[in-house]
């Protein structure tokens, strides 16, 4: 990793990131790439998100399907941990809750796969600021 | 120097910027009442953990009360200190701090001279709303050699915290737990014989309530008094007379070497006599070896230590042991004047009386505390026969006096008693800091030049500065003198000597601040440090009027060595008034 | 006063003396150090204590003091599994406290105590932060959430 | 991809409408089963779109419509009419509350959502164990723009003219206390950021911590550019190692890219930063009880002045933050103190992060714009009481805030409001209480909590909130007196009064408060020694109803202090004086003969 000694360095690595470099080294499709976040807080550990995310990494794989399963901190919606991020290629993220290993794998087999909803959508009820707007 | 305007209680002053507004007020003639709060000025020394928030007073637009002790005068301030708010909020962490003291006043060893009794009388406080149901803190009570810790009446002043830890840096007390169940106290809550504790009672001399006080011998020394096969010797330490009249009500500073002397009698010993005596043995011996070693050094001798260090304190032999017990060959091997006395009065004057040393109990007077635990040192014995039998404080003889229904003041003046009752102004000067060191350099001048002294005040090594310093011409050669008194300033003198950074050819330490008249035995400051000032200075005064003021002219020390000891330093003297030291930490660790 | 009284080995005082050194035996740095030595030993003995106070150069009075100022730091060492108890506030309005009751008539003792066993000791404290999850549980470092007492049984099973 | 070509979102959380709900879904998917359309539109039910007020609401996408009081007889409309027409219903729309126009598209009610993500902008969008997620996210450009682009005092006056206050609870000026610091003359001085979040309930800083460490330690870096200083200290719970440890990779991470170390950015600032661990004491989230802590010392608080920024860590000029004050400085930077400034209340600007907790349905972590109403965070974003039951307060401010009421639920949440009411901002936590809360109980709850947490320094606050919390006991059991009130009340005073510091301060906070809001149930306790709430045991009293009980015995059997007399087949009766209520017998009775008065 170069050190960032300007602030054209620092905006030549978000450009870089932000065209997504990290995730075309890991996958050859990046159109088709499926997107999971695990929400890691404490409250989501506590609840079974390792479990989860270790689920995810296995059976996306396994499954053949070709996705990236990042970590994530806390959403904000404590009270149905665990919670993940699905964000299927050219469609909004989508936030389920209350993610068992059951529901984890209706999520593959379902949305993933076929991109039919399954329950425990979390509406996201908020607006993320932009630092650039 | 930059100035504020104030107002309190409707009264304007100007104060110099950095006054606290308690200041201020006692300026006016408003006292403010305070509990945690000390000021020893004059010793530097201040505690002000803003704790007790008895000290409260309203602030003109403040949202709360503002502690008066460590609140700052600012330009315009409207402060009142005696509105409703203020006497409810005063009244009210009174009956907090009440609800959790026990209320055994009658029986307490502070009845009297208690600073809480003091304010519950002074904000006429009746009852305590609730006390029924409170609960009270409870720690078991530890009884040293020395000092008596019962926690239950700690009302967390953290005086003693400040003084053992700031000013002494023993380190034997902390805070410890937090909130309801916070008391101060030594480690693992263990007895205070197993900590780093010297004794020097200067947690007892600040403590506001009954939670530290001495151990009380006076039982131990009326049954010595009325046993008729006991022949019971008294010698008194230079500090006690001036301070004892204190407890009966006399200015601070009043000398009441001849009325204690009769009261003494009064009280049935047997024969009262001076520690200033054995003070002037001490500077014989203490200066011999200071010149011994001085001289050899002097030649090149490498195994010369210089500089040497004064021995007489038990709190700070008791500091040097724990803390510094590689460097014990540092300091004099000459005993303290307490077990100087101890020793030649169950010898040599118990020969002269023909008795047998078991038969005799000699009993000291001291503004301090250690010495209860000096006299109990194995060391200090003949076969199990201590050489000092009890130490007794200036509070306990006061309040054996008492007992006694003796009225010391209206007592008519007597002299102490011969041999072991004469002394110099050298030996009475001991008292105060740098005294030791001023009569050991008044005897070692005078043998180490030949010549005689012209001046005898060495006024360049009094005061009351932690650490002070002077060079002395011994006729060419430079005397390098160092004194510090207060345990935390002997660390810094010490650790000077530790690592060969010390210029000095001799040091005094004394571990009370000001000196033995500052002593954890003496009666309570209450945190005036005038009155330690004024013993001081009594003490110079009883110096200005002795006859002989030099130790080697006292003629019955020169008598004793004539008759008994040889010369300073003989194998006599060795045997019986120099002594040795040990790693106490080592000591303490086992026993525990 | 601790009641326990231990031997330490030398491995033990060398392990305290590196973990001093690690921190410059920085006397400022005595919390980092006690965390160290209580990871290692499961507890602060007297005897710990002591060395530290050897290497850090602070009086071994100011580290009880500092020891028994700060609630994470304990002198009794915990049992094999150590239970705590979530008393944060929103833990406590979900019924904590009668999870708490039921622990302790399910192992016969009282918070701060160990089973005779030392198989489990009891504790309380404030707020995981998983307050999502309340009342929550920890044995060891699994969290058990939204425990009722009639989940306390089973839970303790679980580790027989 | 998806067989389904329209998906019906139906708001199924837990709260207000939980049964329509239900009876909604049953409904929609009798209509397509009816209709033939299963094949082609799926009923989802979601979690609470936070937007109880206008519950039960039905979204269908793809086309973002929002239907918002949908009742079950609703659903054929829907079905008929959207679905299967393709026209909105346009009587179920939301309509603009100013405009009074229906909104067609939720893309354009963005208002309704009423949270809004400073603080926590980047945790649970980006890996906290990555630095360039954040670099993504714009990380890292507000200290490039600082250090490159303004000098300290432009910084500081920006931040002084956002207008932001400290988020640890003070409420101090955040721009203000960089100044004193700056201006401190000193060789050496710190950053600190206080992480030591001991308000059970409160979870927000280390939420940040854990989802965006990068965030702070930037803000980090930027005060210490501002002050002059080269050193920044995090001083964090051990209880957190989940945020121990991320802060350690950030920190990691950022010195290997060069964004904390020598030369940041190639200008000649430098700036580190290491951790401290805290060790559970609540006391240290004061300023100088934390330095204390770092100092190695008991973390017992110290008059001020002199302030940290005066003579802090060592002595030293310090400057210390909380870790919410500092991830929200980075947008200040970049999008400007105006725009800040435009967010909130007159005196409290931005967004001020809440933990959500107790009795509520939707526990969580909420961002909101200062001034929002606690109704609107409650029963909208909260998704209302918990099983139905009927809200009774909310204590703000931790164990030491106080408790609101109905009549606050309209009051613009901010600093001064809050106290205003009796309460404080505090850390942020939110703790909902139901009917079947007790106050005093409550009261004594969090007195319990002082007591524990009280440094023991000072005399009000060691043995005066021991003392009340003892009253408070006398009262839950019954042996208190009316007296007792206005000596609660002048305890409480005087404890705020004289304490050292801020514990004290607001310690008898939730007893004043609840006394006040709540002095009938305060009343009923002392005078007809009744627990409305049925909480206080010793005030409880289990009966047997004759009129229901068989005498099947399982009461007798299981009660384990015999009090329960009577033979099989006939009525029992419990002996109140041996009684314990333990509630055995209450929860053993099949028939409902045994109640609670």
């Amino acid at each position: 990793m170069s050190k960032i000694t300007s602030l054209a360095d620092l905006n030549k690595r978000r450009e870089e990131m932000k065209t997504g470099l990290d995730i075309r080294t890991k996958a050859l499709d990046p159109e088709r790439i499926v997107q999971v976040k695990v929400s890691m807080a404490t409250c989501g550990i506590a609840s079974g998100a390792k479990t989860i995310m270790e689920f995810f990494l296995e059976h996306l794989d396994r499954r053949n399907v070709s996705a990236v399963v990042t970590q994530t901190g806390c959403m904000g919606y404590c009270y149905a941990e665990p919670t993940i991020e699905v964000k299927l290629p050219g469609q909004y993220p989508v936030v389920f809750g209350y993610v068992d290993l059951k529901r984890a794998d209706q999520i593959i087999e379902k949305y993933i796969k076929t991109g039919e909803l399954v329950d425990g959508i979390i509406p996201v009820n908020y607006q993320i600021i932009d630092l650039k707007e | 120097m930059e100035t504020v305007k104030l107002t309190i209680d409707n009264k304007e002053i100007e104060v110099p910027r950095g006054t606290t507004i308690l200041k201020a007020a006692k300026e006016l003639g408003i006292e403010i009442p305070t509990l945690c709060y000390m000021d020893l000025h004059d010793l530097n020394i201040e505690n002000k953990p803003g704790g007790c928030r008895i000290c409260v007073a309203e602030v003109q637009g403040r949202r709360n009360l503002a502690p008066t002790c460590s609140t700052k005068c600012e330009p315009g301030m409207v402060v009142k200190t005696h509105t409703a708010r203020v006497l409810n909020a005063r009244r009210t962490v009174m009956e907090f701090i009440l609800s959790d003291h026990p209320k055994d006043c009658l029986i307490c060893p502070k009845s009297g001279t208690c600073e809480l009794q003091d304010m519950a009388h002074r904000l006429g406080i009746r009852e305590i709303p609730g006390q029924e149901f409170a609960e009270m803190s409870t720690y078991r009570q530890d009884t040293s050699p020395s000092i008596i810790r019962e926690l239950n009446k700690c009302i967390m002043c953290r005086r003693c915290e400040m003084m053992c830890n700031d000013v002494q840096t023993v380190g034997a007390l902390s805070a410890f737990n937090r909130g309801f169940t916070a008391a101060v106290g030594p480690a693992f809550e263990q007895n205070l014989e197993y900590s780093s504790c010297t004794y020097c009672g200067q947690c007892v001399a600040v403590c506001p309530t009954g939670a530290l006080t001495e151990v009380n011998h006076v039982p131990q020394v009326l049954k010595a008094l009325n046993d008729p096969t006991k022949t019971v010797v008294v010698q008194t330490a230079p500090a006690v007379r001036a301070a004892l009249g204190e407890e009966f009500g006399m200015e601070p500073g009043t000398l009441v070497t001849g009325k204690m002397t009769a009261a003494l009698r009064a009280l049935g010993f047997d024969y009262v006599f001076d520690t200033d005596f054995a003070a002037d043995l001490t500077i014989m011996e203490e200066g011999t070896e200071l010149l011994d070693r001085l001289s050899r050094h002097l030649k090149g001798d490498k195994s010369a230590r210089i500089p040497i260090l004064t021995s007489c304190c038990p709190g700070w032999v008791n500091f040097f042991e724990y803390y510094y017990p590689d460097m014990k060959d540092v300091p004099s091997t000459a005993k303290s004047p307490q077990q100087m006395f101890g020793a030649v009065a169950k010898s040599y004057f118990a020969e002269k009386i023909g008795i047998n040393r078991k038969d005799m109990v000699v009993v000291s007077i001291m503004p301090c505390l250690a010495k209860k635990y000096e006299c109990q040192r194995d060391e200090f014995s003949v076969d199990g026969n201590p050489d000092v039998d009890y130490s007794i404080s200036t509070r306990e003889l006061a309040a054996f006096i008492r007992q006694a229904n003796i009225d010391i003041r209206n007592l008519h003046d007597e002299d102490f008693d011969s041999p072991l009752g004469e002394s110099t102004g050298a030996g009475v000067i001991f008292g105060a800091t740098g005294g030791v060191i001023e009569a050991a350099c008044r005897t070692a001048y005078e043998i180490f030049t030949g010549k005689k002294l012209d001046r005898l005040d060495f006024t360049e090594l009094r005061g009351m500065e932690g650490v002070r310093s002077a060079t002395l011409d011994f006729n060419g050669t430079p005397i390098k003198i160092g004194i510090a008194h207060g345990l935390g300033n002997a660390r810094k003198l010490l650790d000077d000597v530790k690592h060969g950074r010390s210029e000095f050819t001799a040091i005094e330490v004394m571990a009370c601040p000001g000196g033995c008249i500052g002593g954890g035995g003496q009666p309570l400051h209450h945190g005036d440090s005038e009155i330690i000032k004024a013993r001081a200075a009594a003490i110079y005064t009883e110096d200005r009027k002795k006859p002989l003021r030099k130790s080697h002219e006292n003629p019955f020390i020169i008598k004793l060595y004539e008759e008994y000891l040889g010369k300073p330093g003989s194998e006599k003297s060795h045997h019986l008034l120099h002594t040795h030291y040990f790693d106490r930490k080592d000591k303490i660790l086992v026993k525990k | 006063m601790s009641s326990i009284k231990i031997e330490l080995r030398k491995e033990d005082v060398d392990f305290i003396k590196e973990t001093c050194s690690k921190f410059n035996n920085d006397s400022q740095e005595l919390i980092n150090v006690l965390h160290g030595c209580q990871e290692h030993f499961g507890y602060l003995p007297a005897e710990v204590q002591e060395v530290i106070s050897e290497y850090l150069n602070v009086p071994v009075a100011k580290i009880y003091g500092v020891v028994t100022f700060y609630s994470f730091f304990t002198m009794i060492p915990k049992g094999k599994h150590p239970i705590s108890i979530c008393m944060g506030t929103a833990c406590y309005v979900r019924g904590a406290e009668k999870v708490l009751e039921e622990f302790k008539k399910e192992l016969g003792i009282k918070v701060g105590e160990s089973t005779k066993d030392n198989k489990f000791s009891l504790s309380s404290l404030r707020c995981v932060g998983a307050c999502g999850l309340a009342p929550v549980v920890l044995v060891g470092d699994k969290t058990y959430g939204r425990v009722a007492p009639d989940d306390v049984k089973g839970i303790l099973k679980e580790y027989e | 991809m998806s067989k389904y070509s329209m998906h019906l979102l139906v708001c199924g959380g837990t709260g207000c409408h939980a049964a329509e709900s239900d009876a909604i879904v049953c409904n929609l998917r009798d209509e397509l089963e009816a209709k033939v359309l299963t094949d082609k539109v799926q009923v989802i039910k979601t979690g609470c779109f936070g937007f109880c007020e206008k519950g039960p609401i039905v979204k269908v996408m793809p086309d973002n419509t929002f239907y918002v009081q949908v009742k079950p007889e609703d659903t054929q409309t829907i079905i008929d009419e959207h679905i299967i027409k393709g026209r909105k219903v346009t009587r179920l729309l939301f309509k603009d509350p100013s405009t009074k126009e229906a909104v067609s598209d939720s893309k354009h009610m963005d208002f309704y959502k009423k949270q809004m993500r400073i603080a926590l902008r980047n945790c649970g969008f980006i890996n906290p164990e990555n630095i360039d997620e954040y670099i993504a996210r714009d990380g890292y450009q507000a200290l490039g723009k600082v250090l490159t682009e303004m000098t300290p005092d432009q910084v500081i006056r920006e931040i002084k003219e956002s207008g932001q206050r400290g988020r640890g609870g003070g409420g101090f000026s955040t721009g203000l206390k960089w100044e004193l610091a700056k201006k401190s003359v000193s060789d050496e001085k710190y950053v600190v950021c206080n992480a030591d979040e001991g308000d059970p309930g409160a979870f927000m800083d280390r939420s940040v911590l854990e989802g965006d460490p990068h965030s702070v330690l930037e803000a980090m870096a930027i005060c210490g550019y501002c002050i002059g200083s080269s050193t920044g200290l995090i001083y964090i719970r051990a209880e957190y190692p989940l945020a121990i440890q991320r802060l350690k990779i950030a920190i990691n991470q950022a010195r290997e890219n060069g964004l904390l170390g020598n030369n940041i950015f190639g200008t000649n600032f430098s700036f580190d930063i290491s951790l401290k661990y805290g060790a559970g004491a609540f006391v240290c989230g004061e300023e100088t009880a934390l330095i204390h802590s770092m100092e190695g010392l008991r973390g017992e608080p110290t008059i001020k002045p002199p302030f940290p920024a005066e003579s802090g860590y060592l002595g030293k000029p310090t400057n210390v933050n909380n870790v919410e004050t500092f991830a929200s400085i980075p947008a200040i930077i970049l999008k400007g103190a105006k725009w800040y400034s435009s967010i909130g209340t007159e005196k409290s600007k931005g967004t001020k992060v809440f933990a959500l907790a107790g009795k509520i349905n939707n526990v969580g972590l909420i961002e909101v714009p200062m001034g929002t109403t606690l109704r609107e965070v409650i029963f909208e974003i909260g998704g209302g009481i918990k099983n139905g039951k009927k809200f009774k307060g909310v204590q703000t401010g931790g164990p030491s805030g106080g408790c609101l009421t109905e009549k606050h639920l309209d009051t613009p949440i901010d600093f001064d409001n809050l106290i205003a009411a009796g309460s404080m901002m505090g850390s942020g936590a939110m703790i909902v209480l139901d009917e079947d809360d007790c106050m005093v109980s409550m009261a004594k709850f969090f007195l319990d909590f002082t007591v524990e947490e009280s440094c023991g320094k000072c005399a009000p606050c060691r043995i005066g909130n021991k003392r009340l919390h003892e009253l408070l006991g006398q009262i839950c059991e019954g042996k208190g007196k009316i007296q007792d009130l206005d000596r609660l009340k002048n305890m409480s005073v005087v404890i705020k009064d004289t304490s050292l510091c801020g514990l004290g301060q607001s310690s008898p906070n939730p007893v004043l408060s609840m006394m006040e809001n709540f002095r009938d149930e305060y009343l009923a306790h002392v005078t007809d020694k009744k627990c409305p709430a049925g909480q206080c045991k010793s005030l409880m009293k289990y009966i047997i109803n004759a009129e229901n009980c068989v005498g099947c015995t399982a009461c007798a059997r299981v009660c384990p202090v015999n009090a329960i007399t009577g033979e099989r087949k006939e009525v029992h009766l419990i002996n109140q004086e041996i009684c314990i209520k333990c509630g055995a017998c209450y929860e053993k009775c099949k028939f409902d003969a045994i109640y609670i008065s």
